[in-house]
Formats: C-alpha cells, structure tokens, sequence
C-alpha cells in the first residue's frame, strides 16, 4: 500500500520529483519508534489480535475504495469525489470502541472508513458513488459520501455542516429517556465547530449528561481555510469544560491512542458519566474534493510533510514490527481489499440508475 | 360539547396525546413548570415529569435539531418555539433537515415532529413578537403546515399532528387563543390535515384566509351581508397541503375571489393562492383576485396607531368585498 | 465591448467596487487565497489583502453578523455564502436583522451589504448545492433581491448593489457562471437595481423569468416562433423591488402570462408574479397564469436521470408556450 | 431607597410578612463587612470621588426609572415593561471603564441603566414606554427597552436573543481594520449564551483578537428555565479559553469588582490583547417582564434572598461608610432622580403618538 500521489493535488504530468523517494523515507523514519514502546501501546490497547488485524483491514478497504473513487472520478465516471483519506486511523480507532447496530453513528462526508466499520460495504459506497438505484444511502438522491444506512445505526446525512451535531444530541437524549444503553457519536471537521449548531448540540449534551460523544476530525483546513482563521486555539477540545463535558486532543494518525480514547468516553457515556468532545488531529491528504486544487492554497513543502503521516502505513508498521502481521499477510489483505473494491465497481456499473419519474416519490409517508 | 378557549384545545391535544403514547414528549422554552408563556403547556409538567416537559436552552435550532435526533430514535417530540418570530434560527434544521430526513434518505429516515409556535399581531407586540411567517415553511416540500383558527379545530388538528409520520409546522394565532371561544366536542377525535372548511356558504365571492384573519372575514362577511353581498368565507386551516380543491369549487360558484392575510402582501401565502385560481379557475373568474393583506414593511410597530394601521381589519376587508363585488 | 462569463462581471464588480471605495470589503469562506469555490473573488486577496478579503471561520450567520456590524461601523461589505443551500443558517441575521434595522431604528442605524450566493440546479449538486431560495427573502421587507442572468447585468447590477444604502440579495445561478457569456461594456457603469428587462419582444404572450430559466425561456421561445407563436421574454432581474409595471404593461399587450421557475411551484416567487397579473391585469386576461416550475419535491436529486426531470427545461418551457398560445 | 417589593412578583395584597422587615436585615449585613477591606477597595478602584458619585446617581436614577414603569404598567400606561432590576452595578460599573461615545455598546433588553450610563436620558427612555413619535430608540415602532441611541453609540437592538453578539463584533473588526481606537462592549443574559450566533461571535472575536467585550448578565433564569437547564457548567466565562479569549467571572452585585475587570479588559482590548468575556453573576429582582409571575418557578426562599443582593443598596452602604456619602446627600440624589423621572414622564405622556400612516416610511432609504 501506497500513497495516492495523485490525490494530494499533483497530477501525474505535475508530480515533482520528490514524491519518488517518499515512501522510503517515510518507512524509515516510522521503524525508528522504539519497538517496546510499540509493543506496550498494542497490549495496553486491550484489543485482541483479531480486533487489530479487523481494524487495519477496514482501513486498508477504506483507502482502497477512497483511492478507487478518484479513479473514477478521473475517468469520468464519478462526477463527485470527497475523500477521507489520511483520516483513517482516528475513524477505524473510534468505531473499534463502539458496538455497531446498537451505536449510533450521525457522521459527516470524511467518514468513510468509519461507516466500513461500521458494516457498510464497499458495494453500498459503490452505488451512490454511481448513483445507482439501490444505493441504500439516499437511492442515490444525495451525492455521495452523505452516508445512511439504516442497519448500521448510520443516520442520514445532508450537506449543510454541524446540523447532525444535534441529532445526536437528539438521539442521545431519548436513549437516555427510553433507558437504552446506547451512545450516540457524531463527527464533524474543525471548520465545522465555529457553526452555531455545533455549540448548541454541545452545551444540550453537557446539559444532560447525554451519552454523546462528538469527534472533531481536525486536518488544519476547512477547505481552504486555515486552523488560524477559524479558531483562535489550538484545539477544540479546549471548549469541552465550558460544557460540562470530558475533552481530549489526540493524534489522530495513531489509532490505538484514538481507541483508549474513545473507549474511556464511552465508559463514561454508559456509565451516566455525561458527554466527550474528543479532538483527533488527522492530514486532509487529497484535496478538499474532486472541485478542490490545495497546491493553490496549501504550501508545496506542507504538502510534502503530509506524506510522513500517513495512519494506514503507521499501523501497518506498527502490526509488523509487532510480528501481527507479515509481508504476505499484509499483501493477502491488500489484494482482499482490492478484490472487494472490483467487485463493488463492476456490480455498481451494471445497476440500473434509478427511474426518472421516481423522483416526486417519498416526500410525505 | 364545552365551550373553551383555542389554546386549551391545543392544551388538551397535548394532554390527551402524552396520556395515550408515551412516546410523546414536549420541549422549549420554558414549556416546564411556567406552562409556556401562553401557558399552553400548563399543568404537563406536573403531570408528565421533567424528561417528558423540558425546558431547553435558549436555542431554537437546538430544539428542533433534539426533536428531530429524538424522534429518530423512536420519540413523538411536540417543540414549542416560544414566539414564531424566534423560529428564524431553527430555519436551516427545519428547512434542510426535518422537510428533507424522509426524502433523502429514500424513506428509511422519518422525522415525526411537530413543531408548534405562536404567530400573528395586533397583540402590542411590536416588529418582534407579531410576525406571520406562514409563507416560508408553506413553499417547502417535506413540510406540513396548519394553521387552526377555532378550539376545536386546535385540538382535533394538532391531535392528527401529532400522529403524523411527517414533520408539522403548526402555527397557533396569539391573538385567537383567548379571544376565540368555541366548542369542543366531548371524548377522543381528530381532525384531518387537508381539507379546507367553509365556515360561510354564499354565492357572490369568495374569500380564503386563515387564523385571526378568518374570524375578521367572517365579521366582514355579515358586515355586507346587509348590503346584498353574500359572501363565502374558506378557512383554509391547513396550507400545506394545500386543498385546491375546494378553493377552486369555490370560486367555480362564486366567480370572485380574494385572499385576506395578516403577513405582508409580496410573496405572502396569498400570492400562491391567487396563482391556484389565476391558473386553475380562471374561465369561471369574474373579477380580479384580490389580496387583502398588511403592507411591505418589515414587521407590525408597537404603538397602537400604527400597530392599527398594519392590521387588516374587518372593515378594510369588508371594503375589498364590498369593490370585488361591484367589479 | 469584451465577450466575458458571468462570473467574470461578477468578479470585476467587486475589484472595481474595492479599487474605488476603500471600505468595500468581501468576506466569506474561501474567498481569499482560495478565491472562492467558483472563482468569483479570484485575484482579490493578491490585490487587497487579508483584512478586505477575509476568509471567516464556517459559519453562514456570523458572516452576516459580522457583514451587519461592520457597516454600521463603516465598511461596505459584501459577505459570500458558498451555496444558497447553505444560507438558512444566516435568515435570522438577514431577516430579523439587515432587513430591520433601518425601519427599527427609525433611520438611525442602517445596514447597506451585500450578501452574494450561487443558487440553482442542473450541476449534479444533489439536494443541497441546486436550490432556488429567492421566494424566501423576495417576501421580506427591508431586502432588495437581485437575480441576473447575463454578465453585463452581473457587473451592472453587483456594482448597484454594492453601493445601495440597504441590505441586498445578490443571486447568482452557477449554471449561468460559465455557461452565459456576453458583451461587457467598458469603462464604469451600472445597472439601475428595479426595471426588468424585455429581452425578447412578442405578442402572443408574456413569458416571466429570471436567472438560467430566462435563457431556456429565451430558447423555448425561438422554438416555438417557428410555429408562429410569438413569445415576449421578460427578465425580471430584480424581483424586489418588482418591476410590476412592465409585467403589467407586457400582458396588457399580449393577453397571456406565464412564469418560469427552477424553484418547486408552491410558493414560489412565480406566485406573486401570478397573483400581480390576477389582479392588477386582469381584465386584459386571455387565458390562465402558468407556471412551469420544478416540482414539489425537496431538491433536485443528484442522479442525472432525476436532476434531469425535475428541472424545467426549454421543451417543458415550449410546450407551455403552446398551451397557452392555444387557449 | 428600597426595592421596589411589588416587583418581585409579589403584589401588595399578596405581599408575605417578612417583607417588611428585610430592609432592616439588609442594611444590618452589609454593614458587617470591615471597613478597612472597604476603603482599600474603593482607593484601589481608581475612580475619583466624583466618578463614583456619578456611577450612584446612575444606578439610582435607572432605579428610579425602572420602577416608575411598574407603576406605569399597573396604571394601564405602559403595556410592556422589562426590567433591569438587580443589575445595575454590573451594567454601572461596566460603563464606568468606557468612553461614551467612542466605544460602543451593543446592548440587550436589562441594559436601562448601562444606557443611561452611555448618556441616556430618562426622557429619552420614557418615550419609548409610552410609545411616543420622538423615541429616540426607534420612534415607537420597537417595544420599549429595544435600546438604540447614535448619539451615545448605543446600537438598536433587536428582540431575537444573541443576534446582538455578531454585530458587536463586526463593529470591533472594523474598528480594528480601520485602526480606530474603540471597543465594542456587548450585553446578553446567561440563557442568550446557548444560542449558535453567540457561539459564532465570539468565535469571531478570538480569531481576530478583536477589541470586543461580551458581558454576560447571569442572572440564573432565562424567563422561568434555571440555570442547570441552560448549561452544563457554573459560569460561562470558562468558555473563553476555548476561543482565545481572556474570561473573568465577577460577582456582578459589586459594582467595583466590575469595574476592576472591565478597566483590564478594556486595556487588552486598547492595547491589541484581544477580546474578553465576562460572567457577572446578578440578580433579576423582578418577574421576567410584565407578562410574567415569577412565583410560578421561583421558590419563596429564592426570591426573599434576592433582597439581601441590591447592588445599590451595596454600593450606598459602601459610599457612606466610605464618607464619601451622607444621608443628607444621598437624599438629594434620590431627590434628582426622582424629579428627573417625574419630568420625564410628563413630558412623555404629553408627547404625540406616531402618525399612524408614518408607519410605511423609512423602509429603505
Ligand atoms: C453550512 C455549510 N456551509 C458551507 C458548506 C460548504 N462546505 C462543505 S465542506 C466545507 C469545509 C468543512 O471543513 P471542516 O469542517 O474542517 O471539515 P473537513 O472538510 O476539513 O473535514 C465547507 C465550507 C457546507 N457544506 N455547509
Ligand atoms: C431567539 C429568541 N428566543 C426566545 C426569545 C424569548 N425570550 C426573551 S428573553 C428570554 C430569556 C432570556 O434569558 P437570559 O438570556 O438569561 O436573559 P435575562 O432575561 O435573564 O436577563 C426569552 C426566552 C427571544 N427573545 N429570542
Ligand atoms: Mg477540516
Ligand atoms: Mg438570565
């Protein structure tokens, strides 16, 4: 597994040199980590080896529909791409601390490893990012990366940012009310916590003491707007005692870190121990969407560094120094992925789209 | 049948309604111990306890936003915005998320909410309590909005608003909740959200309105009634959906039609209105559609001379008959 | 005359309007280094730097906000929202706020902003990146709305608004960005905010539009011209305040009126041009008002089959025409 | 002066026995606290004798006011009155650190007396309750106490809560660009503060470090919803690091402390430091308006409390005991303001209504 080079923004005629080397040094630098203390992050993660090796193959899946998804978007076939690439490990580390089909995820357009932890396939992606009639997102109304998926607890998303802050909200409360041990967790980007929706669901969940756990996925731009002229700090989840509710900043390229965190909150969620703000810096490695070009507003040697940060190849690292995975293990999961991600695209292409008329249907019961 | 005011109708259909489904739940500002500030939710928080009567944040979006999370997991919120001039924050919530969770999510999202708020003038409550605001949520797909002029209609409706698997804008005239006395019949009922009630039969035109301003047509209506013109009074009681139906039977009989509204003529509801007859009746029109609304200002002023002159009023709306029927 | 895009006339308003009155300021997401999602402020933030070109954190109301409080302290802002979709956020601000504050304070304190916004379908924008939002603030007193449809109009009409003393929305269908492109005269000039324009004359009937609706109209009216039937395009450019003199003299001519719409029919502004004709052109009437808008349907779906039906389009629009010539 | 009992909620025919004496009990207490911790406060205030004198005739005057419009709504005058009541040092003391004039206030509907404090009238005041054509507020149109004044700087308010917050700081970020020497102060109650737009402009101010003070009145009840149903946390100033902002949070009954907090926080706002948010803890001594009873949420205890909190019986006791203050002269204040209320009234209730057409005018310009 690589880098999608060419989802930074750099298309291949325009790729500078540079981008060649990466990669090994890249996988240099990470072998430097000290293996003990690598070996104590994974045994004190209190995850089974098969929990570990599910989780990096979501992620690697993930990436690998992400990757495809450019693909076709460069081919004509995917008008519209938004990419969740580089935010992998903190989404697969949250969803590992949560029980999919009892758990709500109310999730935004980045979210995409999460909902494949979460239970959705890589055909359920597949179809919306075709616009195919049996997309069970939106029956593919909405674009694609606006997630639902009614099995999986997923809760419909739109496009307007921070609205679905509250619905958690909304959700957490009536687990709480129906006695339902439940807990409701939203994700959002950095950009959208200066929204008013974002404050209000905030301070009803810290009200409450609402099972409510909201994950800022923070990657520094909100398209191409930088961390310095939305906020004036460094990390939302200083805001989490003004609430009333548990705060932590993590790295949210180191997944096992991401899971201790999202496993103390939502202890303390079923406990009745109230609401968590987490912070998760991650990298936005492609551009914002498939209609975005960061080289106009993201430094070229920005751009560069974003490549040592990449969570899979941390993970990746991490599992084979821990001698939980080898080469052809890790080559076996790859070509897994891949595999489902051509089935996906060859069963996607054949639907049919849905019927034109079709739309006046389902605006009332 | 009791006589009772139009806000212990919407009172009572609360009552009944958390009685029967425990599902049911009610939020807002301070719709707790206070009872709302119209006291339309008196008595509920005693009787229902703290989680099911909360008082919420200061937050409009907030309320609907909870509402909606709560109602998909498996509540039947009842939001009460406390004045409807104070639901603008919770526009995008209702417009883009409430009207559209069922739509976009091919049905396997639903958002059963009501959201009732208080609306309309001529109560010294200056730009900021009197608005109309009718007209922005009857132009969104998704919704429904209803808009009750009597007691028994209050009840019945909100009742059938409750039970809707469908998000319900419905808006209680200020005015109307103790100035209007009506009865209500005994035991359990509800009333369709839908169908238009002709409050007056008569053959020379006709006139649609809804809230306050149905109470002030029918006035207008026996104010001519003296002068030979005999006019049918439509209340529309639900706008969206709208019943065309029987707006355009109406005016198939009468020939004439004007629309009386409290909210400011441009793009008011009114407009749509005369578009539906303009369209749909027009080889039975003998007359011009006219509208009898308050003017393009932004909002009704509070000192009473001009509170005055916003609001439509029997007798201006008795002079637009009066012109329509000697067209 | 130089042949330019939309949004080039859109882009040169604000760098005209910024060279020659230093307290015009843009503010809004992505507007600087980016220069916008559509390029509508590109080159500003090289030209004018970062506090006239600011970047604002995620948040539609505090753009607003932040655009209202600036000018009572002096500046001229143009505040833009990334997608009409995404300015429910700010109808507090806008409406409870820039549209009252001179009415409230008697003239004391005034609110002359710009608030910007790409509207409209046809683009795969889904549900939330298509929307028509303009009957929502035509209805409010207090706003000017403005909807061009060519770039000589974008330049003339931005330059207008920005100088204009009151809050005005500035509508700009990102279709039409680059799809639309005509002369843009040189040197300075503006385009009087109010009169229509006729930009196809006819005497068979009176076709209404505005935005990307106008040019389909305008094509559907070449089409139907081969047939005989001789159609009059009126853009209508402003819609508040409403040029209902020439809508009013155009059916005086032709005896027929229809309105074109992308935004779904209930509601929408082609209501108000509907009921302006039903009442004050009534008896030069020779057949029903039409509308031919999109659906009511939440917003246009994102699949092409779907965004392709719910758009009006120059056949749909044609055949209308047709209709109504036949009536 | 004493307060005014009636306002409490408690009409003259329902007013309970203990009432009668709490003057006396109050004026025993605040005695109690040692003189010297006094006279250190005063000197260490800053304020000149003639300052200090002059924030007491301001608070006595809105007073005055406040409570002639109680009477004037059970007179049948003044159809609405919302009051201000209890807050008065906050809003005193506050005003005391501005430049009238030059800084601007952004104020919300309990702001009579920081009105007054800005360069208000009474008689500017009093058209407005009486809904007369020479309102300098809004010329009748608005509710009275939907304050607005050019020649103080005082911004027109608007009734939907928190709106306000955004405008204060889009005045201070233009003060700023324009490298005016001002500061935009901005009122709200704690319930305002769960509101997105007060979210979002502070947010905004910490970005841009703007000269922008947010001065939250908490006052424990927004109408009849408490404190612990408003937000998860005891003072909203724990919100400000969270934004970049400085937070204090003030017993907003002391009107020096008031002072003290605001003159820092006008020198950070002068001296490019950026913005901060205040919490003065107060208390509303009178129902929320005249349309409301507050007996129906507020325990007895509560409301008898609220006596023993009188900021201007506070700050009197401080003064006299301070000698800077005697009876006969305190006499003579209340005398003035008095007469000044009394002259005000007469000439508002002698003043014409609006025409009633007017009523279309000034739309636009
Ligand atoms: C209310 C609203 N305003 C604007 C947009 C347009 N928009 C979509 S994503 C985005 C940036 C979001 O940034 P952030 O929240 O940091 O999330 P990221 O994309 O970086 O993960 C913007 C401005 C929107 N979808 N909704
Ligand atoms: C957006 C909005 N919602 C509701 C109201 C009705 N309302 C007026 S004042 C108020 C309570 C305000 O409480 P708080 O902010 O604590 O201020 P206080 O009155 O206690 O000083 C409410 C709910 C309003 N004016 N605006
Ligand atoms: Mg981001
Ligand atoms: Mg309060």
């Amino acid at each position: 597994m690589t880098l999608d080079h060419d989802s930074l923004g750099l298309d291949s005629t325009l790729r500078p040199p540079w981008l060649s080397s990466l990669d090994r040094v890249l996988r240099h630098n990470q072998s430097q980590v000290s293996e003990t203390v690598r070996q104590a992050q994974v045994r004190s993660a209190g995850l089974s080896e098969e929990q570990l090796l599910t989780m990096y193959r979501q992620m690697v899946l993930a990436r690998a529909i992400d990757r495809r998804m450019w693909v076709l978007n460069r081919q004509g076939k995917a008008p519209f791409v938004i990419s969740g690439q580089g935010h992998e490990a903190a989404q697969v580390g949250a969803a590992a601390a949560l029980r999919p089909g009892v758990d709500w995820l109310v999730p935004y357009y980045r979210d995409l490893a999460f909902c494949i932890a979460m239970g959705m396939t890589a055909l359920d992606f597949m179809y919306s990012v075709y616009a195919r009639r049996p997309d069970p997102n939106s029956a593919a109304r909405q674009m694609p990366s606006h997630f639902g998926l009614k099995r999986s607890r997923i809760v419909s998303a739109s496009s307007p940012v921070a609205t679905q802050i509250i619905h958690a909200a909304g959700i957490a409360y009536a687990s709480k009310v129906r006695k339902l041990d439940e807990v409701a967790v939203t994700c959002i980007g950095e950009g959208g916590t200066s929204k008013g929706d974002w404050h209000e669901g905030l301070n009803f969940a810290g009200v409450h003491k609402l099972p409510f756990i909201c994950i800022v996925q923070d990657n520094d731009y909100a398209i191409s707007v930088p961390h310095r002229l939305q906020m004036g700090v460094d990390s939302v989840a200083r805001r989490a005692e003004g609430y009333g509710l548990a705060g932590d900043t993590v790295d949210g390229g180191d997944i096992l870190a991401v899971y201790a965190v999202m496993k103390r909150a939502v202890e303390r969620a079923r406990s009745g121990g109230g609401a968590t703000l987490v912070a998760a810096k991650v990298a936005r490695f492609t551009s914002h969407s498939s209609d975005d070009d960061q080289r106009r507003y993201r430094p070229q040697e920005e751009l560069e560094s974003l490549l040592r940060r990449d969570p899979i190849e941390r993970f990746r690292t991490l599992l084979l120094d821990e001698g939980l995975l080898n080469e052809a293990g890790d080559e076996r999961i790859q070509q897994e992925a891949t595999t489902e991600v051509d089935e996906a695209v060859r069963t996607a292409e054949a639907a049919e789209p849905p019927e034109a008329d079709d739309f006046t249907r389902g605006v009332y019961a | 049948m009791a006589v009772a005011t139009l806000i212990e109708g919407v009172r009572q259909a609360m009552d009944e309604e958390m009685a029967r489904d425990e599902r049911v739940w009610v939020l807002g500002e301070d719709v707790g111990k206070k009872g709302g500030v119209f006291l339309a939710t008196e008595g509920l928080y005693a009787k229902y306890g703290e989680a099911r009567v909360l008082d919420t944040p200061l937050a409009e979006s907030c309320i609907v936003g909870v509402a909606i999370g709560s109602a998909i997991n498996g509540l039947v919120p009842v939001a009460e915005i406390q004045f409807a001039d104070f639901i603008h924050p919770a526009f995008d919530q209702i417009v883009s998320e409430a009207a559209r969770m069922r739509y976009r999510s091919n049905g396997d999202f639903t958002c059963p909410i009501v959201v009732r708020a208080p609306w309309g003038g001529g109560v010294h409550g200056g730009l900021y309590h009197s608005q109309s605001v009718e007209a922005f949520y009857a132009h969104v797909p998704g919704l429904k909005v209803v808009m009750p002029s009597t007691p028994e209609d209050a009840k019945g409706l909100l009742k059938s608003a409750i039970r809707d698997p469908d998000p319900v804008m419905f808006f209680e005239h200020k005015k109307t909740y103790r100035l209007i006395k009506g009865e209500i019949p005994e035991g359990e009922y509800t009333t369709p959200i839908g169908p238009a009630a002709i409050r007056r039969q008569g053959g020379k035109l006709s006139c649609f309105a809804w809230g306050l301003m149905m109470h002030y047509s029918l006035e207008a209506a026996e104010a001519v009634a003296a002068e030979g013109i005999d006019v049918e009074v439509v209340d529309l009681r639900t706008l969206k959906p709208l019943d065309t139906e029987t707006i355009v039977a109406s005016v198939k009989k009468t020939g004439k039609a004007m629309v009386v509204h409290e909210d400011n003529l441009t793009g008011g509801f009114g407009a749509e209105i005369s578009a539906v007859v303009a369209e749909h009746a027009f080889e039975y029109l003998d007359g011009p559609v006219l509208r009898v609304c308050a003017p393009d200002v932004p909002a009704m002023p509070f000192n009473k001379p001009q509170e005055d002159a916003f609001m439509p009023n029997p007798a201006k709306i008795a002079e637009a008959m009066r012109k329509l029927a000697d067209y």
